[in-house]
């Protein structure tokens, strides 16, 4: 075993932690601009994201939907295969398990749950099959497939929100599902409920799939060299349509947990866009679910405690967009590979100066 | 009938294609770039500033096309220099545009969703004489905003300096495989810079067509995929510069039939659909056919 | 005074020492051979002079001043060329377009596709290789590839043309042409730095040579003094066996078998056309022919990366035409891909995991459901120390290897699982003598176990030495069959050049 | 609880004079900026703060999953009446309103049953149905430049769904009120912020021989109005009044009066009336009504104006009934 070097891990501390406070600073000065106290900003999102059983649980509400959805792409991602369509998966998954509450009566809670999930995981998982399919069979980029099916996707469960499952009462959404079928909360002031248990139970699930399952080592593999993945016996034909398919099991299970947990129905439009949180997500977490916990943890902090940011201290909405792009932004850098390139660089311009 | 459809198909399409014609030279050195839609919110925003601000549509345009390359700028220091994720780098700069566009509409100019004045000026649609003594092709390509034409003259362009150029040849050099480029002293850097900085000017572009040329306002989020869909035009075009026009166009075909046949009273929702699944059934055929007599196995990287 | 020299030049790759002090003396006119084990680090030491990696110490002379190179650009300014042990070509370029990749001939602004044309072939005629400048890089076979690097160098007109391991895809001809170009070269007054693992390349036709071991020079000698065997005993150390010694074969029941098989792909092309051959057990089945006549096709087909469009191949009596390889290696069948990097092994992954590749589906790891990391890393130094893998790190990831030692990695692979039959593609290719030596040993004594190896090579020597009987390909067919103790390299060359009834001519004669 | 409520009224009676109230809004998912449904309870909103003089918020959640938060956090932060323009709150209402009985909830277009809720229901599809009759009767008008002899109108939605479509329908009822023969196109644009899209197809129906666009869809509008400015023919607009946009080419617009509703909410939080009504419905009569056509008025003839008077008070009297789709 190697020994644990604390030199690095350190570096690698400060390193993560720099570009977070630079997009901070850079957010102070608009925060000014827009006529507001910065230090009273950031301090309402503090306390809005961490301080308190209530904030922190709110937090980890926020960040449920997108471990989820992270976990979906980065299995699809490891293998790179682009599944740009975790949106849409995740969409008919919520609507499957919405219709599975409310078709089913006076079952037991837990078999109801399990049942409506069940449902979620098959339907995701089918809707993924098409792209997988196309590409397996017919080499059909998958990143545009998806693309184009998240919009089938969303008109498609619009509609039958809107017309077939109306509920009637004035807006886009469907009958509410039975309440054997919630998935309950932890505590009456918060909403983080039993679908942030079921994030991280899949979280446990995608890291023992990825470290310990053949499936693992073969996404790795493919993800790496399709030729050598093939050549290896890896079958990257089936593979591709059965890491798709997995892929939209997940994303199905996040939209399960908002129907389930949070909405208790399904409403037309509900996501504002899990499907791409969980790509930012899965990529800053490199595709690992444990970096995938961090940054949907850490994204759960920013939206939870921006929303403190508006309510308390009146900052725009779109400010905390505009901090989000600057932190991914600086998130996105390897910095740890980049240094020593950046180092020998300016050395090696040093050395030329010298002599001149 | 075909020719009205045609007409508003070549309208539609050109957002569509300019930011496709600039989405592809970053696709032929390697750089997947999901920023589109951000560069083009960016343009369409800064078009309509600056087209507010002096009335002019070419002090618009450059506005335009300068406030892109700010975050194209972001997108290489990022994405390239510090060698961070495309993709994420790529989102972030979506995200960063939706909210700077916002934030300053807000702040700046205390307004909200909308930016229409009366002091902003568009560009007017062309009317082409001669045309008009052209059967069928005149009147689908006659009347449009410059901004049409200038499209299908970039596009000439664009396969021009892919495939006939010193800089085209470097661009696939560096994107077909960057160790060769490198071992003959090609600056692979400097070729991915200027493929961003190339479809941040296209993408402005598209930008202004969405927001001074089809209409003279701008709208929180007004490219509404747009920027997407353009990266999928690349992809389905292969990659070369006829398959993503012709595929940007088809788009933009699909989805001017849809709006006339929502007007027959069928469903709305389903004759919505017909743009996405028309291009993955053609998408599908096309694969298909080329897997007819194919010896190999495994999924291929494309 | 040398044309090149370095002092004290030092690499390291964060706290491996690639290379250590080298003190590097090259005259001008000469040819310059570097010889050394794999890893010894040879590649690092000339992508220093090449521009492509900064030294961490040392300076670097060139005709005798003192020169920083940054980049290639710096490198070809300075006058110096490089072909790459693994070839820096844009596959769909053409040839033309990349010879000329980085000094297009333009008309205005647009490339004059026509003069350059003209220009290369000039240029190809001028060296007298046989091309055509239109090909594209993807359809060409390696041979050509190697020229076309070349071709790039002498464009731009370098005085100093630094080779590396240039022969280690030629076919014996080839080799024999690329030497005389070099010799002309150097008639013509340019310096020339060549690297290779053959060291009867290096006595035909160097005039001195550097070796290098573990990142060090231990000897600059001028050739005519020393012998192959010299070179050897320094490069690894030890005295080495040139050819491994092989007992008589003990031919058991037939193993292996292909009947009819044909490839035609979509362009309606013939690629292999009614191949037929049989490995028995306890024998060693050479494939020669020249590169492109059907032979990574063949292996392809068999391995099961490419579907035939007709005929059977048949193992130990059970149909096995068009299995995957996934099936083919359960049926205890090893495979040796043609492709080191891109079939073979995956650069990113760990030695570890890409020593269970293939195999990661069996209990030796664990089951299907729960891999056993202290399985997988007891497999993984048990196969570093049997094989004799040099690794920086055991931990680390199989691109960190040089290219010998990755070779290893799927030798150590294959033959861990008790093949009964190993198919084998270029088992040896740019692989030092020492380790040469170990695989062919390998090979032979999994040959006397009464198993059986199906060989290909384009060195017609391993062929020849290794095989029991040899067939050769030619236009995607076998041509003639041999026996490798009784034939000559002329025999089989006139076969790979598909001439048949040479022997009958002979007999009637 | 009801008699604990009770008695909270009867204490906010006593001190109603010399509070400062606090109002809070939650705006829809459009947010703010759509000129129309989100900034309309914003106008009013303003009017409370300068002309009542409360202490005013407005807040704007990114998604229906945040809605819970946003209520109980300006709940617990001492607001007295929060607002919320978000249809996809009335769940939510329905587990946050009990935990503040003495915090006052108001939310618009659904019925939540809650002690301390106030719900206010627009009857848009009856201003629609005006809309629609007058549509239908500048059609076929040759004294105005802007329209047709054909008898074809059509109608914009930003999404297909109950919501919008209770417009479109009381707009073609409305129409085909006036003459039966009246086409009425639809078409919706799969989004409430794509002005391009929304130009289209309104440049498609009006090819088609409309005159009279309707649109209902957010930003997508704003594109609406661009192209009747380009044929010049009408749109109509909707929510707040629109017709300041494109003046003389907006026909009308079908103004849910939002602003007048918020004002009404907080006169009566002031007189502590608020808790009376539970269900307020808004008709023609009292917030639902077609803006005063400032722009457009010139080019009608007199007996249109009438004729429409008289329908509303037809519809106002239940001798109309206009079909109210959400409620099938
Ligand atoms: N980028 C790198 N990072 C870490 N180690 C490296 C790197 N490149 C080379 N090495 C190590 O440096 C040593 C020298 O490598 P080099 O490629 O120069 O060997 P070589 O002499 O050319 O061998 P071969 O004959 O197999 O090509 C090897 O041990 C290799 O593992
Ligand atoms: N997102 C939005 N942005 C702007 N206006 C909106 C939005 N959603 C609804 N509206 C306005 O609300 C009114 C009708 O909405 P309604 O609730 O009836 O439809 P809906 O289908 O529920 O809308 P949604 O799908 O957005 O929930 C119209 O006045 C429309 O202009
Ligand atoms: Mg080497
Ligand atoms: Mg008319």
């Amino acid at each position: 075993m190697a020994k644990i070097n604390y030199k690095q891990i350190s570096k690698k501390v400060f390193y993560l932690i720099l570009p977070v406070i630079f997009a901070f600073l850079v957010g102070a000065i608009l925060i000014v601009v827009s006529g507001h106290n910065p230090i009273e900003a950031y301090g309402a999102m503090f306390r809005g994201a961490l301080v308190g059983k209530s904030a922190l649980y709110n937090t980890l509400f926020s960040s449920t939907p997108i471990i989820v959805t992270g976990l979906a792409i980065a299995v699809a991602f490891k293998a790179n295969l682009f599944n740009m369509g975790v949106e849409g998966q995740m969409y008919l998954g919520a609507f499957a398990a919405a219709y599975v509450g409310f078709t089913l009566k006076g079952l037991p809670p837990v078999l109801h749950v399990i049942l409506c999930i069940l449902a979620a995981v098959v339907v995701g998982g089918l809707f993924a099959l098409i792209p997988g399919v196309l590409k397996g069979r017919f080499n059909v980029n998958e990143m545009v497939v998806t693309i184009m099916l998240n919009y089938v996707a969303i008109l498609l469960t619009d509609y039958l929100t809107n017309f077939v499952f109306y509920s009637g009462e004035g807006y886009a959404a469907t009958y509410p599902i039975e309440q054997s079928a919630y998935l309950p909360r932890f505590m009456k002031t918060s909403q983080l409920n039993w679908a942030f248990i079921i994030a991280l139970i899949m979280a446990c699930i995608v890291y023992y799939i990825f470290k310990y399952t053949r499936l693992g080592f073969e996404i790795k593999a493919i993800g790496h060299n399709v030729s050598f993945a093939e050549a290896t016996g890896m079958n990257t034909r089936n593979k591709a349509i059965i890491i798709m398919v997995v892929s939209g099991m997940l994303a199905g299970i996040a939209g399960a947990g908002e129907v389930l947990g949070v909405h208790h129905r399904f409403i037309a439009g509900f996501s504002p866009g899990y499907g791409w949180d969980g790509m930012t997500i899965a990529l800053l977490g490199k595709n690992n679910p444990i970096g995938i916990l961090i940054a949907a943890l850490f994204f759960g902090i920013l939206k939870n405690g921006g929303s403190t940011m508006e309510l308390m201290v009146g900052v725009p909405r779109s400010l905390i967009s505009i901090i989000q792009g600057l932190i991914i932004f600086f998130l996105a850098v390897d910095y740890l590979n980049t240094e020593f390139g950046f180092m020998s660089r300016l050395k090696l311009m040093f050395r030329r100066k010298v002599r001149g | 009938m075909l020719e009205a459809i045609l007409h508003t198909s070549l309208r539609m399409a050109t957002p569509i294609v300019l930011a496709a014609l600039g989405g592809l030279f970053t696709h032929k050195a390697n750089v997947l770039n999901i920023a589109l839609e951000g560069m083009m919110l960016m343009g369409a925003f800064a078009g309509v500033l600056a087209s507010f601000a002096t009335g002019n549509i070419f002090i618009a345009i450059i506005a335009a096309i300068f406030a892109s390359m700010l975050f194209a700028l972001l997108f290489n220091v990022f994405g390239i220099t510090l060698k961070g994720n495309f993709i994420i780098t790529g989102l972030a700069v979506n995200i960063f545009a939706a909210g700077l566009t916002s934030f300053v509409l807000q702040v700046a100019f205390g307004r909200r969703g909308v930016f229409s004045d009366p002091k902003i000026v568009g560009t007017t649609p062309v009317h082409i004489d001669f045309l008009d003594k052209i059967p069928f092709i005149g009147p689908i390509i006659n009347d449009h905003s410059p901004m049409v034409y200038v499209s299908i003259l970039i596009a000439i362009a664009v396969y021009f300096v892919l495939n006939h150029t010193k800089y085209g040849i470097y661009v696939r050099a560096v994107g077909e495989n960057e160790e060769a480029a490198k071992a003959i002293g090609i600056k692979v850097n400097r070729i991915k810079y200027s493929t961003v900085y190339i479809s941040a000017i296209l993408c402005a572009l598209a930008g202004v067509n969405l927001s001074l040329g089809n209409l003279t306002m701008f709208v929180e989020n007004m490219t509404n995929g747009r920027g997407f869909i353009a990266l999928a035009a690349i992809f389905c075009g292969r990659g070369t510069t006829l398959g993503t026009y012709v595929f940007s166009f088809l788009f933009g075909f699909a989805d001017s039939i849809q709006l006339r046949l929502q007007n027959l009273n069928i469903p709305g929702t389903f004759v919505q659909m017909i743009p996405f699944i028309f291009i993955v059934v053609v998408l599908s055929i096309v694969g298909a056919i080329r897997m007819i007599g194919n010896l190999d196995r495994g999924i291929k990287d494309e | 005074m040398y044309i090149i020299e370095t002092k004290n030049l030092t690499k390291k790759f964060g706290d491996f020492t690639a290379n250590n002090k080298i003190n590097l003396q090259v005259k001008e006119g000469e040819i310059h051979a570097i010889v050394g084990e794999n890893g010894a680090g040879k590649s690092t030491l000339m992508n220093m002079l090449y521009g492509l990696l900064q030294p961490t110490e040392g300076e670097i002379y060139i005709k005798g001043k003192h020169v920083s190179i940054n980049n290639p650009r710096d490198a070809i300014n300075l006058g110096i060329g490089m072909v790459h042990q693994h070839f820096k070509l844009v596959p769909t370029f053409t040839i033309f377009e990349n010879i000329l990749l980085g000094d297009e001939l333009t008309k205005g602004i647009r490339i004059n596709k026509k003069k350059e044309i003209k220009v290369v072939k000039e240029l190809i005629e001028k060296y007298g290789f046989n091309i055509n400048p239109k090909d594209k890089i993807q359809n060409v076979p390696i041979g050509t590839e190697q020229r076309v690097e070349i071709l790039k160098m002498l464009y731009r007109n370098v005085d100093i043309l630094i080779l590396d391991e240039p022969t280690a895809v030629l076919t014996p001809q080839e080799v024999d042409e690329l030497l005389i170009s070099l010799n002309e070269l150097r008639e013509a007054g340019k310096t020339i730095i060549i690297i290779t693992h053959k060291l009867g390349e290096v006595k035909r036709c160097s005039d001195s040579v550097t070796v290098i071991r573990k990142g060090e020079i231990v000897d600059r000698v001028e050739t005519k003094d020393v012998t192959e065997k010299d070179l050897a005993k320094l490069m690894v150390g030890r005295d080495v066996l040139l050819q491994v010694e092989k007992p008589e074969p003990k031919i058991g029941d037939e193993l292996f078998s292909v009947n009819n098989l044909s490839v035609t792909n979509k362009q309606k092309v013939r690629l292999l056309d009614n191949v037929n051959f049989a490995v028995k057990r306890g024998e060693i089945l050479g494939v020669a022919g020249v590169e492109g006549n059907g032979q990574s096709q063949l292996i392809k087909v068999l391995t099961g990366l490419m579907k035939c469009t007709n005929g059977k191949v048949t193992y130990k009596d059970k149909n096995i035409t068009n299995y995957p390889s996934e099936k083919i290696r359960k049926l205890g069948i090893g495979i040796i891909p043609e492709d080191r990097y891109k079939h073979g092994l995956c650069r990113n992954m760990k030695i570890s995991e890409n020593l269970m590749a293939g195999y990661h589906d069996t209990d030796k790891f664990g089951s299907t459901y729960h891999y056993n990391y202290k399985k997988i890393r007891d497999n993984r130094d048990e196969l570093i120390n049997d094989f004799d893998i040099r690794v920086g790190s055991a931990d680390g990831d199989v691109g960190q290897l040089s290219g010998g030692n990755a070779q290893k990695v799927i030798i150590a692979r294959e033959l861990s699982m008790n093949p009964d039959l190993v198919i084998a593609s270029q088992p040896t290719r740019g692989v030092d003598i020492g380790s040469i030596e170990f695989i062919h040993k390998q090979l032979i004594s999994l040959r006397n176990d009464n198993k059986a190896v199906l060989v290909v090579s384009s060195e017609l020597s391993e062929v020849m030495n290794l095989s029991d009987r040899i067939i050769v390909m030619y236009k995607g067919s076998i041509i003639g069959e041999v026996n490798a103790k009784e034939t000559t390299k002329e025999e089989l060359g006139y076969l790979m050049a598909g001439i048949t009834d040479k022997r009958e001519v002979e007999n009637d004669g | 609880g009801d008699n604990k409520n009770n008695n909270t009224d009867t204490d906010d009676k006593d001190t109603a004079k010399d509070k400062t109230f606090k109002v809070a809004m939650v705006t829809s998912a459009g947010g703010l900026g759509d000129r129309s449904y989100n900034d309309s309870a914003y106008e009013g909103l303003k009017k409370i703060e300068s002309d009542m003089n409360m202490e005013i918020k407005v807040v704007e959640p990114a998604d229906v999953s945040e809605g819970e938060k946003y209520l109980t956090e300006l709940a617990k932060a001492g607001y007295d009446l929060v607002c919320t323009l978000e249809y996809g709150h009335a769940d939510i209402l329905n587990t946050v309103a009990p935990q503040f009985p003495d915090t006052r909830f108001a939310i618009f277009n659904i019925v939540v049953d809650q002690p301390n809720v106030t719900s206010v229901i627009f009857k848009e599809h009856e201003g629609s149905f005006l809309a629609g009759a007058l549509a239908a009767m500048v059609t076929t008008d040759d004294s105005i430049d802007k329209t047709n002899d054909q008898k074809i109108i059509s109608a914009i939605g930003g999404v297909q769904s109950p919501g919008i479509d209770k417009f479109i329908v009381g707009y073609e009822e409305g129409a085909k009120y006036i003459d039966p023969d009246i086409k009425v196109l639809k078409g919706y644009s799969n989004s409430f912020g794509d002005p391009a899209k929304g130009k289209e197809l309104a440049l498609v129906q009006i090819d088609q021989g409309s005159d009279v666009v309707y649109q209902i869809a957010g930003g997508t509008g704003e594109g609406v109005f661009e192209a009747v400015k380009e044929k010049n023919v009408f749109a109509v607009g909707v929510d707040s009044d629109q017709d300041y946009i494109v003046p003389g080419n907006i026909l009308t617009s079908m103004m849910k009066r939002l602003d007048m509703a918020m004002v009404m909410l907080a006169d009566k939080l002031q007189d502590g009336t608020i808790g009376d009504e539970n269900v307020i419905e808004l008709g023609l009569k009292e917030g639902t009504e077609l803006s005063k056509m400032e722009h457009t008025k010139d080019m009608l003839k007199p007996e249109y104006l009438d004729q429409l008077e008289e329908i509303r008070e037809k519809i106002v009297s239940g001798e109309i009934k206009v079909t109210d789709v959400t409620k099938e």
